[in-house]
């Protein structure tokens, strides 16, 4: 089981903040390729993975980062905070 | 070093002026605030953050900008939630015996928050809502350290 | 623009507060305050400065920052005479709806401030007093502009 | 008739900071040198011009330059203010 997240646009399209998901993904980007095939607000959210960025346990990491041992996973856009 | 994720507005002027009490040591002490823009209609700005990765981004960002620059103090203060025109968005403030390392390190943070901390802006005019994008100048700003 | 040189003290809190309600249209401000280092037992500095030609030259130096960066606002304080460690020695205030244009055009303006405004520093400690020497560093700085 | 004044450290050592001279001297330079003819705290204020800068009628100026028309000539070691 991972908790997922969703920030900005990205929480919107799918329309939740966070779910947990039973998965078996062994990366992150296997995760993504599992939920697009979900429904299609989860392929509209990650039609184009350039605009994502991805938090492993709140730090900043790859799409190609493995999941084994991660408790948090967040989707997201480009911060634009300041 | 003082750090604070928060909805409520703050006092720039207060905020400053407690920074700057310091320790007498210091010398010289550099700010930045960020206000939110009138510009185009808008009516308000709502900023969504990622709470426990905000502070810790932000801590990190403060603990490389205290590790580069000899800093005696660091403050940096960022809202969320609504945010109606001319509102302080956020601050940052340095203290260092040297003005050029108060400078820079102020620029750093800023970029490094810019681009780094998970904060995202909407905003509300006249067309309706729109998330704000990142400008690529953004993460180009961070090649410089 | 405003431009202040003064025996008195001035509110570092105050004077920030009342630059950055600006006209909601810049976004982004940054100062620079300097205080006096209470290091190596110093009792007092005095500065003497050269009344006239002190307000031509920080004004010709807001205005080539005004001419160089979008700046929709300028502030400059600067004391003279007796001042106590810890205590503000001056500041300099810009708004810009930019960033980058808001430090870079604060920078600019301590640079030239340093090397071509007509202050001088006296400090008086336990050894006596002395007058404070320029740095090459303050006009190499200039390099950059 | 000009009027020349001195700051900081030119002023403690000519003694006084401002007076008001009668020269025809033809730029600042020939007015320094006129001015260390005259007694010992002008020759010690003057010692090293590199340490010296000039402003004729409150700008700054080359010790080159011509007194033709200056009101004023002031004499200082480089600013720190800041």
């Amino acid at each position: 089981m991972i908790e997922v997240l969703y920030f900005a646009w990205v929480r919107e399209r799918i329309g939740i903040p966070r779910e947990r998901i039973e998965t078996g993904a062994a990366t992150v980007a296997d995760l993504v390729e599992e939920l697009k095939a979900r429904e299609d607000r989860y392929a509209a959210a990650f039609a184009d993975l350039r605009a994502l960025r991805v938090a492993l346990d709140q730090e900043l990491a790859d799409f190609s980062a493995p999941l084994a041992g991660a408790r948090e996973v967040a989707f997201f856009p480009p911060m634009t905070g300041g | 070093m003082d750090i604070r994720v928060q909805p409520d507005p703050f006092d720039y002027g207060a905020e400053s002026a407690r920074f700057a009490q310091g320790d007498g040591q210091s010398g010289a002490v550099v700010t930045f605030l960020g206000l939110v823009r009138g510009t185009g209609g808008l009516s308000r700005m709502e900023i969504e953050h990622y709470p426990g990765m905000t502070e810790r981004a932000l801590a990190a960002i403060a603990g490389d900008a205290s590790a580069r620059w000899p800093l005696s103090d660091v403050l940096i203060i960022h809202r969320f939630g609504t945010l109606a025109p001319g509102d302080p968005i956020m601050m940052v403030a340095t203290a260092s015996r040297h003005r050029q390392a108060a400078f820079e390190a102020a620029e750093f943070l800023m970029d490094y928050l810019k681009s780094r901390a998970p904060f995202w802006k909407k905003e509300f005019g006249p067309d309706g809502a729109e998330w704000v994008a990142a400008k690529d100048d953004d993460e180009t700003a961070l090649a410089r350290w």
